[in-house]
C-alpha cells in the first residue's frame, strides 16, 4: 500500500539515494548527507510544533508500506524569505516612446525583486524513477493541498512554486549564460547548489541589483525567460490544471516561471470537504482507477494521505478496511478530508480553457 | 594667410560646404540651411553681447584662407565653436561610467563591474564643437590654429564661461556609417538606426531623449563585445583634435557620449596651455616679414575677434606686423594685441 | 425609460455639463468643450469600425429616454499605452538581511512600470446626482461587461480600473504632496488634467525613473499607498464584487490602487448568456426590484442595455413589450445576452469570502 | 620636541587611550585593543615592505611629544594612518552625487535633481586616514605636522601609491553622536542606530554593507531637510584639518560617506603642495639652536622615517640639527634629509 506521511529520521538513507539520482535541477534536494538530515530534522521539529509557525517546513514521504522504503518526497515551507532573502526576476514591460517621432518601443525589463517574501512554497517533489507511474505522481505532489487545507491558518494566503527552467540536451542553461556567469563568475550548477544549501550572502554580494533589460541578452536567452524544461512540463500542467498561474516572475539563475495560487483558489482546497469514516470490510484501493479519491486525516502531527476508489465514499461516509484504517490512523467515526484526485471533467471547463494535465507521469517538478 | 574670426551671415554657404562635406560627425551643426543660418545669428548675437542670449552664448567661428582665389564668397575652410553652456539651457546628456565592485569572500570573487549612468553634471560647462576642416588643411597647422583660437578666445573672455572646458570627441564608427557602440544599446529603445538618431539629435529638442532614452543604468558586461571595445575611444578621423587637446592639458573623463560611446576631455581653464601661456602685447607695423618664434595673435576685443599666425621675438614688448595681419586681424594703432606661442 | 446606448455628438451640451459637474478626481472627463467633442468623435468613430481595433474608445450614455438627455457616460478602452505610454507604480518589497548581524528588514518600494500596456481600461464612469439611485449606478458601470462579453475578441483578456486616490478632506493627496509635488513642481490638478488630455510627454521628462524607497515618503503618504478615496469606495466594492482585484499596481499621482481581472473570470461576463426575444405584452420594468436581469442586445454599432425583471425570463425567453424592443432595437427571435445584475446570493460565496457590494450609492468611480 | 614616526606595538596603549577619547569618528581605527594590535602590526609590515601586504600596505603613524616627562610608556600625542588602497581589498564604498536635469519646456520646468548613487570607484586610491590628535595639540602646529607628515610619506615613497589621494572627512552630527544623513537614509535599510552601524562598519567586513544597502539610486529631494543641510559638509570637530587639507591643494569631491554623508577630499599627487615643495638636502650638527624659516624635516629611509619641525635657512644647502632632533630622526652622519617649507 501506498501512503504519504511526516519524513523521519530513519528515512535518510532512502533520501540520501534519492538526491544522488535527481540531478542538478532540484534546489532544495542537494545530495548531502549532513543537509538531508538537518532537512529531516527541520520537518521533525515543525510536524512536532516545536518550530516557530512561521519557520516550518514540513516534508513529506512516499511509503511503499510493503516494500517498507519510502520512494518519494515533496516539501512545503510555511513561508519563504523570513530568515533569508528570497530573489525572483519579474519580468515588466519598459515603454518608450515619441509622439514627436512617432517612436513607440516596448522594452521587456527584469526587475529584481523580493515579492515572494512571506508566502508558501510547494518544494522538493522527487519521485524514485521505478514508481513514476499510475496515481503516486499526483498522490505525492497534491497530499499537500489538503494539509494546506487542513492547516490553512498556518500558511501565507498565497502558496507558490518554483518550475525549473529551461536547458538543453547539455544540461546549459542560455539565461544562465548570457546573464548570471557574466557576474558569478561561476558554474551554474555551483550556484544552485550554494542557494539550495541555504548559503545565499553571495547573491546579494554579486547579483546585478539594477534592472535588465532584456534586449540585452542573447536571442536565446531571451527566449527562455518563463519557459520551463522540458521535463517539469507535465508538472507544470498539473500545477495549472489546480488554479496556479504564472504572473511574470522566474527563477534568477534559469528563468524558470514561477506559478502562485491563492490557496482558497486551488481546486484541491476549494472542492476538499470532510466525511466520516466507517471501518468495515471494504475493498482494497485499485490503482488501475484513474480517478480516484485523495483522503487524509485531520491530524497534524500524525498527518497521512492515501487514495481510495470513487465507490468507497456512499453518500457522507467513507468505508475503508482496517489495514486502510490503520494506514491512516483513524477509526469509525473520525473525519477525513477527501476530494477527487483529478478534476471532475465538466463541459463548462472545457468552455473556460481548462485542460486536463497531461497524460504524461511526472517525477520532478519544483525546483 | 589663414585669419580665424567670427561667422557671419555670408559664411552661410561656405559652413554649409563645409558641414555637408564633412568626414566627421557634427553632432552640433546642422546641415539644414535655415538652421545654419539661425547658429550664425545666435553667434552674431553672442559676439555683440545680446541680453537675449545671455548665458547661452554660442559663438561660431569659421578660419579663412586669405591666400586663396577671392570667389566671391567667403573662403571658410574651417569652422568651430564654443557653447557658453553645454545644453545651451536643456539638459546636456552623456552617460558616465562607474565602477561596482561585485565580491564575496566567500567564492573568492572580486568582479569589477563597470555600469553606465546617464546624467547631466556637464550641463552649463563650457563646450567646444563644430569643429570641421576642409580635408586638404587638415594635416598643418590649419587644425591647431582653428582649434587653440578658441581656447585663446575663452583665456581672453573668461566671464562668459565656466571654470571647466569639455569636449565631445567622436567615436568609433563602422565604415558603413554605423556605431557598434549604438547598436548594442541605443538602437534598441530609439528603434531607428545610428544615422538618423545622430540626424535627429542636431535638429529636434532633447525631449525625444528624455522620452527614450533608457532611464536604468547599464552593466556594461552585458553589451556587446564590439560595443565595448569602441567605448571612449576616439574615431581616427578625430585623432588628430583628440591629440591636439591631450597636449592642451585635457584629460579623458569618465563621460561617454551616449549615442555613439564617444569620449570626453575635460580641463580645468587654469590647466590649459594656451589660457596659461598667453599674455599681451603692443605691435608695430613691420618693415619687412617677421622673424623669430612662430606665434597665435590676436585682437583681443570681443566684436573684433581676429586671430592669425605670425613669426615673433618673444623678448620684444613689441611685435611687428605685416600690413596684411594688420588689416586682417583689424587693429588700430596702439591696440593691445594677445599672443600665445604655438 | 433608462437605456444604455454608444454616445453621440448631440449629447454634447449633456455632457459637458456634467464633466463641469465633477471635479478635478476625473482625469478621463476634462470640462473642455473642444476635448469631449473629440472624444465623442472617437467613440463614433470606434463604434462605426472607422478606428483600428485596437486604438478604439468606446463612450456609453444612459439616457431618460423620457426627459430626453443624458445623465451618465461611462467609458471603455479598447488598450490602453499603444500611443502613448502608460504609467504606474508597482508596490513592491525588498529585502535586506545579514544573517551575521541578525538583521532582516523589508522595504515597501515603488516601482515606475508600464505593465498595464496592451490592457483593456474601465474609464470615465460618471452619473449625474440627480440619478444616483435605485440600479442606475450599477446599471450604468456593468453594461459595459456585456459589451466586454458580447465582443471579447476585440479587448485585452485583461481588462482595468483605476480608483480615485486618498486625499483629504481638503482635497490634498499626501502622497502627491510628498513625491509627485518635488519633481513636477505643479499642482495636483493641473498634472491630472494635462494626464486627462493626453499630454503625457511632461511625465517622462519629469517623473523620477528610478525606484522610490517608500519610507522616504512621509508617514501620512505611506500609509495612503493603494488606498482609496472614501467616495469612491462603493465603487471599488462593486469591481470586487464582480471579481476585480488589487494586485500591488497604483496611481504614480495618487497611490489609488489600480484593479484587474481577467475578462473571462468577471462575474458579470461568465455568468452572461444568450436568450432569445419575444415581443408581447410584457409589464414595463419596476426599478423597485433589486435584484433585476441587465440585458444588451448583440449589435456593435447600435449597442443597447437596459434592465428588465427577473420574471421576464421564462425558460429560454426573455418577454418584453413594445417600447423596450424599440429601446433595444430587437425584434421577436432576436438573441439578447442577459445576466443578473448582482452576483445571486450563494452561501457557497459567504464562504469564499466574497461580499456584497456596499448599498451605498456611487456616481464616480474610475479615474 | 613632537617628532612623528611610524607606529609600534609599544604605542598600543598609547594609541588606545587616544583613540577611546576621541571626539571625532574613526571608522578606520577601532577601538578593540586585539583590533588595534592587528592594525599596529599590518603598519610594522607595511613599513618592513613584507610580501604578505604588497598592495595593500596601511601604514599607521604616531606623533610623540619629546618634551613630556617619561612615564614608562611612549608619549603618544597623536595618530594618524596612510592606507595605500582604499578598501585595502575590499570595496570601498562611498555615494556619488550626480545631478540630473527634469525639465519639460511645454510646463516650463527645469529642476537639477541631486541623486545619490553607490559606487566604489574610490577603491584603490590612497586614503589618509584615522587622524587622531589629543585635544590640547589640536590648535598649534602639531595637527598640521602629523597631517602632513603622511603627505611628505606619500611623496618620498611614491611607488606604493596611487596618483590620487582621497580623505573622508567626518561629516555632521547631532549632539547626542546621531547624524540626521543617516537618519533619514541608512536607518531605514540597516535597521540600527548610526552609532552601531559606525561600530559594525570598523570591525566586520563589508559583506554586511553589500546585504544591507540600499541598491537604488536615492533622490535628495526625498531625504529630510536636515538630511539634505548636512550632506557634504565637514564636522566642526574635522573643521581645522579640512582646512589644513584644502590649502595642501584638495578639493571637495562628489563623494559622500554613506554613513553619515561627510565629504571626500581628492588630490592628484602633483597638486599637493607638499609633495610640490619638498626637496632634499644635508644636514650637520648645529652648535646653537638653528634659525630662519620653520621647515619640516625628516629621515627619508622607509624604515627609519622619522620627521620633526625644525627652523633652517633654505638658502643653505646643509641643514644645521641639533643633536636632539638628530637623534629623534636616527640620522647617521652624511645621510641625506628632505625638506618643505612649514
Amino acid at each position: 500500500m501506498i501512503v504519504i506521511r511526516p519524513i523521519e529520521q530513519k528515512d535518510l538513507g532512502d533520501l540520501l539515494r534519492m538526491a544522488q539520482n535527481a540531478g542538478s535541477g532540484l534546489t532544495t534536494l542537494p545530495a548531502n548527507e549532513e543537509l538531508l538530515a538537518a532537512k529531516i530534522e527541520a520537518s521533525e521539529a515543525s510536524f512536532s510544533q516545536r518550530t516557530d509557525e512561521r519557520h516550518r517546513f514540513y516534508m513529506f514521504a512516499l511509503e511503499d508500506t510493503e516494500a517498507g522504503c519510502i520512494a518519494g518526497v515533496c516539501g512545503l515551507e510555511a513561508a519563504v524569505g523570513l530568515g533569508d532573502v528570497w530573489y525572483n526576476y519579474r519580468v515588466s514591460t519598459t515603454v518608450n516612446a515619441s509622439s514627436e517621432l512617432g517612436i513607440h518601443k516596448q522594452t521587456p525589463t527584469l526587475y529584481l525583486t523580493n515579492d515572494m517574501t512571506g508566502c508558501s512554497e510547494l518544494c522538493s517533489l522527487f519521485l524514485d524513477a521505478d514508481y513514476r507511474k499510475g496515481n503516486n505522481g499526483r498522490l505525492l505532489s497534491k497530499c499537500r493541498f489538503l494539509f494546506l487545507a487542513q492547516f490553512a491558518h498556518l500558511f501565507s494566503q498565497k502558496v507558490f512554486a518554483e518550475m525549473r527552467g529551461y536547458s538543453d540536451e547539455n544540461g546549459v542553461s542560455p539565461f544562465w549564460e548570457s546573464l548570471g556567469r557574466k557576474f558569478f563568475s561561476l558554474e551554474f550548477t555551483r550556484a544552485d547548489y550554494l542557494t539550495g544549501v541555504g548559503q545565499k550572502s553571495f547573491i546579494a554580494e554579486l547579483m546585478p541589483k539594477y534592472p535588465i533589460y532584456l534586449p540585452f541578452l542573447s536571442e536565446e536567452a531571451q527566449q527562455t525567460v518563463g519557459k520551463t524544461h522540458d521535463n517539469t512540463r507535465p508538472a507544470l500542467a498539473m500545477l495549472k490544471s489546480e488554479g496556479f498561474n504564472y504572473n511574470g516572475l522566474v527563477d534568477i539563475f534559469d528563468a524558470g516561471p514561477l506559478v502562485e495560487a491563492f490557496v482558497e483558489n486551488i481546486r484541491a482546497v476549494r472542492q476538499s470537504r470532510l466525511v466520516t469514516v466507517e471501518v468495515g470490510n471494504a475493498k482494497p484501493f485499485d490503482d488501475t482507477d484513474r480517478d480516484p479519491l485523495l483522503v487524509s486525516n485531520t491530524q497534524y502531527e500524525d498527518f497521512r494521505v492515501t487514495l481510495f476508489n470513487k465507490s468507497s465514499l456512499v453518500g457522507k461516509l467513507l468505508l475503508i478496511n482496517k489495514e486502510q484504517a490503520e494506514q491512516l490512523q483513524v477509526n469509525t467515526g473520525d473525519q477525513v478530508r477527501i476530494v477527487s484526485l483529478r478534476e471532475p471533467r465538466l463541459d463548462a471547463q472545457k468552455e473556460l480553457g481548462v485542460k486536463e494535465s497531461s497524460q504524461t507521469e511526472f517525477g520532478v517538478q519544483e525546483h | 594667410m589663414l585669419v580665424v574670426r567670427p561667422a557671419d551671415h555670408s559664411d552661410l554657404a561656405g559652413i554649409e560646404k563645409l558641414v555637408t562635406s564633412s568626414e566627421a560627425r557634427l553632432t552640433t551643426l546642422s546641415n539644414q540651411r535655415d538652421l545654419l543660418s539661425q547658429r550664425i545669428e545666435l553667434s552674431r548675437q553672442s559676439f555683440s553681447c545680446e541680453k537675449s542670449v545671455a548665458g547661452k552664448e554660442r559663438f561660431l567661428f569659421v578660419m579663412e584662407d586669405f591666400s586663396l582665389a577671392d570667389n566671391g564668397d567667403s573662403n571658410v575652410v574651417g569652422v568651430a565653436g564654443v557653447d557658453a553652456c553645454a545644453g545651451n539651457g536643456a539638459p546636456f546628456y552623456n552617460y558616465r561610467k562607474d565602477e561596482l565592485i561585485h565580491s564575496s569572500h566567500q567564492l573568492d570573487v572580486h568582479n569589477r563591474v563597470p555600469v553606465l549612468y546617464m546624467t547631466h553634471e556637464l550641463t552649463g560647462k563650457t563646450q567646444l564643437c563644430s569643429l570641421s576642416i576642409q580635408r586638404e588643411y587638415k594635416q598643418g597647422n590649419a587644425l591647431e590654429l582653428l582649434s587653440r583660437t578658441r581656447l585663446l578666445f575663452i583665456g581672453l573672455f573668461r566671464e562668459f564661461f565656466s571654470r571647466e572646458v569639455i569636449v565631445e570627441i567622436q567615436g568609433k564608427h563602422t565604415e558603413d556609417d554605423g556605431s557598434p557602440f549604438w547598436d548594442s544599446l541605443g538602437r534598441h529603445f530609439f528603434d531607428m538606426d545610428f544615422k538618423s538618431a545622430d540626424y535627429f539629435s542636431a535638429i529636434k529638442t532633447k525631449t525625444f531623449i528624455a522620452e527614450l532614452m533608457p532611464s536604468h543604468p547599464i552593466y556594461v558586461p552585458l553589451l556587446s563585445a564590439q560595443a565595448q571595445a569602441v567605448m571612449g575611444k576616439p574615431n581616427d578621423a578625430a585623432s588628430i583634435g583628440y591629440q591636439l587637446l591631450l597636449r592642451e592639458g585635457f584629460r579623458t573623463s569618465k563621460h561617454l557620449d551616449i549615442f555613439d560611446g564617444g569620449p570626453t576631455l575635460i580641463a580645468r581653464l587654469d590647466d590649459i596651455h594656451t589660457l596659461k601661456n598667453c599674455h599681451y602685447k603692443r605691435f608695430s607695423q613691420a618693415e619687412q616679414r617677421p622673424k623669430g618664434s612662430k606665434f597665435m595673435v590676436c585682437n583681443p576685443t570681443l566684436s573684433d575677434f581676429r586671430c592669425v599666425l605670425t613669426s615673433l621675438d618673444e623678448h620684444e614688448q613689441t611685435v611687428e606686423l605685416e600690413a596684411q595681419q594688420v588689416e586682417a586681424l583689424r587693429l588700430q594703432e596702439d591696440d593691445r594685441i594677445a599672443v600665445v606661442p604655438f
